[in-house]
């Protein structure tokens, strides 16, 4: 199935090439979890640190939530600003 | 093995850490203005560069000295002031081709790097290893050297 | 030691300047900085009295870590009542100046009064005297700094000044100090334009003493450097982004306001972000950021050094403003979201030029960006026409019409006057005062407290008005530090944002950044004020003396006639909810943390410290 | 080999100690005329205000000399006879040589009016004058210090601290005419009458003479000054009355060649006595500075040790602190014709900066600078002068501000910007 991954700051090396700044189309197969992901793309775990699906976080358990046809993954490492 | 100071401008962000380390280091008190080195910023170019005594090997500013008060550290190569003997005429400030070499209201001498026997507290301080002191041979700190070899020497004398 | 234990006091109307020691009590109770500037200016002025009157004082004062190696130990704050909103005014600084005060053998400057002629106060060491300044009135910040340089023959003088902004009456002008680094908010720069005090240059080489515990001194300030440095945020994240890396991630979690906080969620985010300042462009190949930037002492260097590009609209034409053509500072994430996201304009180097503006000639972006935003949507219901604008198309998205704006700004003249009231004067001038998106008069910045519960409490509380370094949630509603909470709950909300609000009081008090708290808890912070200071700084007492200055903070604006009426948000976040993307539907539930926060702070219903408090915290 | 060096000045001796590092094996000899080891004369202010004992304005430690196997003779040298390589003493003792370095500095010169030769009138050029002015020079004592040049203004502080009541007589219009333009002259003078001093520039002595226990010193305007004692500081002459009859070319100075070799091969001529190339404008002259005698020394070593190095000239400069008043001045400081200059004068704070630039292709190059006040880093208006760096932009942002030198010279020289 297809859906997005965003990669954002440091992590937007480990991006395959592409058009987009920061997102991608990637195709996963169903039951694909954040963590799946996360791994997939080599992203440190420590480094994914602010994880989004839709705009929504994604805190504790990154392996039980399951990615669906069309969702955008966002991720972020520890950043701040003010 | 001798070993320099090596100073990149590139990565230097300004932030003075080595010149409160130097000044605490030689006065006990963060005192920047008294900092034997320093860092020059370039607003226009967003550069900042780290800048103090190369210890070159020529030593201008030793031979200019009428009283022997600069001298050389023999373990790290360093070009020492000796405070008792400086009289503050100043002449070395104005032979030292590179400016590092400053007249010090204060103490009525002149003040310069020592390398604070073979520790310099600015590199210790510098967060960003904008300042190092590493291996003699291997510090692009020749780029000063060099410098100081290709242009002044040449300007007043060359070996034929 | 920490404190150099001497204040300046200069009476602008009799131009002397005098030294006085510095109330060693009220620095045990205040630290120093913040709360200290607003004790003297508490003990010393009326809080009714006019903010742009000769009666009101104005106060620069440094903290006990200023100038010393502690990481960003190089703040200073500007104390003041503020024009914009009649409220305590406080606005920190970094920069070099904290530390040049510092090395100059003062702890604080009190200016009262007003001079009958322009004047700048120069400061060598023990000297201290006005000097006149009708050559640097009319010039902008910029110009009077390399003037004042050029005149002193000297590299290393610091210099805060006013711009031409100030002068010319707009409220929310700043004092700038080397060239890019402002107090910024609330008008300050304004207050000092009204005392004709143009500039005050400085030059300190007495240096800082060394703190009375010197081995604990150094390990606790290595310590915290360490923590700084192995912290991913600290020592990697702003370094590499500066704060301009949120533009993306408050985009994406729901919490960025756009075109006046009418919309939530900004499609040109990406355009105006930290990864995108880092991107070759297309005419020179180079990208916007030239470098990162530390100010005093600072081991993160978060700072932004960037570059407008050369072919662009707003300087293509300008060769008579070299100024324009190198780097500068900016930009920063609350720029670029005000001057950007909030007037729909997604055109990175019209918002670098105008971020150059702003410091060229001392004026808050924020309010900045704010109100123009408030006159598009004016504009755009009809209520603002082009005759009121001078002809400039004043539609949200127009950065033609951002930069006009902003050079009508800097002459005084015409619209620009009244884009210098502020938002909230302008909505009134429009008959639509709904449509100012600020509280107390103070502008909001680039958090919307629809998506972001807490933050709209600390909005509405804030002492100096919308302002999100009163008590920076945002930290841990969005960004884990320390730890992760929900953003649209408020549930634990008013906790969360007193904790903060005390905290940063301490912060601000104690001569360093904010931004350290990113990876410092008040356990790294303590004891590096233990170690520099007399007496015991515990964390409790930390805490004490934070919570304590913002309960006197509090009692000087109720004192002004501020009431809880003014712990508000605008309609707009209360009521009208966000419409799409992944906050969608949410409004600001103020009302279900105000009265717990009033409660866990020791208010009264109507916003007022209770006796027990007044009395716990020895005010 | 047998090298010997006449003069133990600063050039000499480094001369000497160049000498030993190239030529270990080499026999030096090291002749100075003055009972004292060599001393450096730019030390003896500070030994008239006691910062210093005598000691301290010696050039080297006492055992120097023999550790580096350096002979050292103090004895006047009364003639050369360059035909049998041949030095002779005052007690007629002779010494061969290989390579003979004159490096015998100059003298100071009075000028010749009545009375110059009186008892309590004294220049201030060797440690015995600088003993006989201690012994003069008391609280209160009336001393007219006769010519504000380089020395004048050097002993000028060392007086003042003596707290005598000090007339400064000049006949120039303005301070240190060979150093400083009129504006930065003019601030010197202001400077140093706001110190307590009297100064009457455009003024000459006319002639001195005994009056009771004291002197009266005659002016041109008409005016006459009680002294207790006079100082000349009237400018120095090359010493080379010896060289009469050697056949050693002298014309204001020993002639020498860009090797610093006189028309003698065998002999070499260094420092205050040589007319050495100038760095500024090619030309030969004596500069009669400390910087040049050492690099003299030192290149006139080289030579005189077989190998072939070429003087490209030496910068004439200068730094001066007049009561704690700062001077410089660097090359070519009055400028060039057509040369673009800029200056920055700030007299409420004492502060002067003068920069010069070339013409034609090196107008972007500094040629010159002056300056009155604290000017940190001030060496590296050598370093760009020495070095012709083309300052390009650099040159218009030091025309529009010429503190920025400092990072000019950064940035020309660390290649960015």
């Amino acid at each position: 199935m297809k859906m997005y991954l965003e990669l954002y700051a440091s992590l937007m090396h480990l991006l395959p090439p592409g058009k987009s700044r920061h997102q991608r189309e990637i195709s996963v197969n169903e039951g694909t979890t954040v963590q799946d992901v996360i791994e997939s793309y080599h992203i440190p775990p420590e480094m994914a640190h602010i994880v989004l699906v839709n705009g929504h976080f994604v805190c504790d358990e990154r392996d039980k939530h399951i990615l669906q046809e069309g969702d955008t993954l966002s991720i972020w490492p520890p950043v701040a600003g003010g | 093995m001798q070993r320099s100071l090596y100073l990149d401008p590139a990565k230097c962000t300004g932030c003075l850490q080595c010149e409160m380390a130097c000044s605490y280091e030689k006065l006990g008190e963060f005192n920047p203005s008294r900092s034997l080195i320093k860092v020059f910023t370039f607003h226009e170019e967003g550069r900042f560069a780290p800048y103090t005594c190369t210890q070159c090997d020529d030593a201008w500013c030793l031979r200019a000295c009428p009283v022997d008060a600069i001298t050389i550290n023999l373990s790290t190569a360093a070009k020492v002031v000796n405070e008792a003997k400086c009289v503050g005429c100043k002449v070395c400030t104005i032979a030292c081709p590179f400016g590092t070499v400053n007249y010090v209201h204060e103490t009525g001498k002149v003040g310069k790097c020592d390398l604070c026997d073979g520790d310099p507290a600015c590199a210790r301080a510098c967060p960003t290893e904008a300042i190092t002191f590493i291996d003699a041979n291997a510090t692009g700190y020749e780029r000063m050297r060099a410098f100081a070899e290709k242009s002044i020497s040449a300007a007043n004398a060359t070996a034929s | 030691m920490s404190w150099t234990r001497k204040i300046l006091r200069v009476n602008l109307t009799e131009g002397t300047c005098t030294p006085e020691p510095l109330n060693m009590q009220w620095a045990n109770d205040y630290l120093g900085q913040r709360g200290l500037a607003t004790k003297y200016l508490v003990e010393e002025t009326d809080p009714k009295v006019h903010p742009l009157s000769p009666e009101n004082k104005l106060i620069m004062a440094t903290g006990p870590l200023t100038g010393t190696m502690v990481s960003t130990g190089g703040r200073y704050s500007v104390i003041t009542k503020g024009p914009l909103t009649g409220a305590i005014a406080c606005s920190n600084s970094g920069g070099f100046l904290g530390n040049e005060f510092k090395n100059a053998g003062w702890d604080m400057i009190i200016f009262e009064g007003r001079s009958p002629t322009p004047v700048y106060l120069y400061i060598e060491n023990d000297l201290a005297e006005l000097r006149p300044a009708e050559h640097l009135w009319g010039k902008s910040a910029w110009e009077a700094d390399d003037i004042l340089h050029a005149d002193h023959q000297d590299p290393n003088l610091r210099v805060a000044v006013i711009g031409r902004t100030s002068e010319n009456g707009c409220l929310f002008g700043c004092v700038i100090n080397d060239r890019h680094r402002a107090a910024g908010r609330s008008g300050v720069g304004t207050v000092m334009a009204s005392k004709h005090l143009k500039a005050v240059a400085v030059r300190g080489t007495l240096g800082v003493a060394a703190p009375h515990s010197s081995d604990e001194f150094f390990k606790a300030v290595a310590d915290g450097k360490e923590v700084l440095a192995e912290n991913p945020v600290t020592g990697q994240g702003l370094p590499t982004y500066g704060t301009q890396v949120l533009m993306n991630v408050i985009n994406g979690v729901g919490g960025l306001p756009a075109r006046n906080m009418r919309d939530v969620g900004f499609e040109g985010a990406e355009n105006i972000s930290g990864e995108a300042m880092h991107e070759p462009r297309a005419s020179d190949g180079k990208p916007n950021l030239v470098t990162n930037a530390a100010c005093f002492g600072c081991t993160i260097a978060c700072g932004r050094i960037s570059t407008i590009d050369k072919t662009h609209f707003s300087i293509r034409d300008k060769a008579d403003k070299p100024q324009y053509q190198g780097a500068s500072g900016g930009l920063e994430y609350e720029a670029a979201w005000s001057l950007g996201a909030d007037t729909g304009v997604d055109d990175l180097d019209a918002l670098t030029y105008v971020n150059f503006v702003c410091n060229e000639d001392g004026f808050d972006p924020i309010s900045f960006g704010c109100t123009v935003a408030a006159a598009m949507e004016l504009f755009e219901a009809g209520k603002i026409t082009l005759e009121d604008t001078g002809g400039i198309d004043l539609r949200f998205g127009n950065a033609e019409a951002l930069v006009a704006v902003t050079e009508a700004l800097v002459t005084g003249e015409g619209f620009g006057a009244v884009i210098g009231m502020g938002s909230k004067r302008l909505c009134e001038k429009y008959g639509d005062a709904d449509l100012s998106m600020s509280v107390k008069g103070l502008e909001f910045p680039a958090y919307d407290p629809r998506g972001i519960q807490g933050i709209g409490l600390n909005y509405a509380t804030s002492n100096r008005g919308a302002c999100h370094v009163r008590g920076y949630t945002i930290a841990s509603e969005i960004l884990g530090i320390p730890v992760k909470t929900e953003q649209t709950d408020t549930d634990g909300k008013p906790e969360l944002v007193k904790a903060f609000q005390d905290a940063t009081a301490l912060v601000d008090s104690a001569g360093i950044c904010l931004f350290t708290t990113f990876a410092w808890g008040m356990e790294n912070i303590a004891p590096q004020i233990d170690a520099a200071c007399e007496g015991d700084w515990s964390v409790e007492r930390c805490l004490e003396v934070g919570e304590r200055i913002w309960n006197l903070e509090r009692m000087y604006n109720n004192a002004a006639g501020f009431t809880a009426d003014d712990d508000k948000l605008p309609k707009r976040l209360l009521k009208e909810a966000i419409k799409s993307g992944p906050t969608k539907g949410q409004v600001n539930r103020l009302g279900e943390m105000l009265p717990k926060y009033y409660e866990i702070r020791g208010w009264t219903e109507s916003g007022e410290p209770t006796p027990e408090t007044v009395s716990r915290l020895g005010l | 080999m047998q090298h010997i060096i006449i003069g133990a000045g600063p050039c000499g001796v480094v001369a000497a100690e160049t000498l030993r590092k190239k030529s270990p094996s080499a026999k030096i000899t090291l002749i100075g005329n003055e009972p004292e080891p060599p001393y450096s004369r730019m030390a003896i202010p500070y030994y008239l205000v006691n910062k210093i004992t005598e000691d301290g304005t010696y050039l080297r430690q006492d055992q120097h000399y023999k550790e580096l196997g350096i002979d050292y003779l103090s004895q006047p040298v009364t003639s050369i006879d360059t035909g049998s390589q041949l030095v002779t003493l005052a007690d007629q003792s002779q010494l061969p040589y290989d390579k003979l370095l004159i490096a015998s500095g100059s003298h100071p010169v009075s000028p010749p009016i009545e009375g110059i030769d009186l008892p309590h009138v004294h220049s201030c050029w060797t440690l015995e004058d600088a003993r006989q002015i201690t012994a003069l020079a008391k609280t209160g004592s009336n001393v007219v210090l006769m010519g504000a040049g380089f020395i004048g203004c050097i002993i000028l502080e060392s007086l003042v601290k003596r707290g005598v009541n000090l007339t400064v007589v000049e006949m120039s219009d303005r301070m240190i005419p060979r150093m400083l333009n009129e504006t930065a002259g003019g601030l010197l003078k202001k400077w140093c009458i706001k110190k307590g001093v009297k100064v009457l520039t455009s003024t000459k002595i006319t002639a001195i003479s005994e009056s009771g226990s004291g002197m009266q010193v005659a002016l041109d305007n008409g005016d006459s000054l009680l002294a207790d004692l006079v100082i000349t500081a009237t400018g120095v002459k090359p010493n080379t009355d010896f060289l009469q009859g050697s056949g050693i070319e002298v014309d204001n100075g020993v002639v020498v060649n860009n090797r610093l070799q006189t028309n003698i091969p065998s002999v070499y001529a260094a420092g205050d006595v040589a007319r050495g190339k100038d760095f500024s404008t090619g030309n030969f002259s004596v500069q009669a500075i400390q910087p040049t005698a050492t690099d003299h020394g030192r290149i006139a070593a080289l030579n005189m040790a077989g190998m072939d190095v070429e003087h490209h000239g030496s910068l004439n400069m200068n730094v001066l602190d007049t009561l704690g008043l700062l001077s410089y001045s660097f090359g070519l400081w009055m400028g060039v014709e057509e040369g673009d200059s800029v200056s920055l004068y700030n007299p409420e704070a004492y502060q002067y900066i003068n920069l010069r630039f070339g013409v034609d292709e090196d107008e972007d190059v500094l040629i010159g600078a002056s300056m009155l006040g604290d000017t940190a880093h001030v060496g590296i208006v050598r370093g760009l002068i020495e070095s012709r760096i083309h300052l390009r932009e650099w040159k218009e942002r030091l025309l529009d501000n010429p503190i920025r030198l400092m990072e000019a010279y950064l940035a020309r020289t660390q290649e960015f910007g």
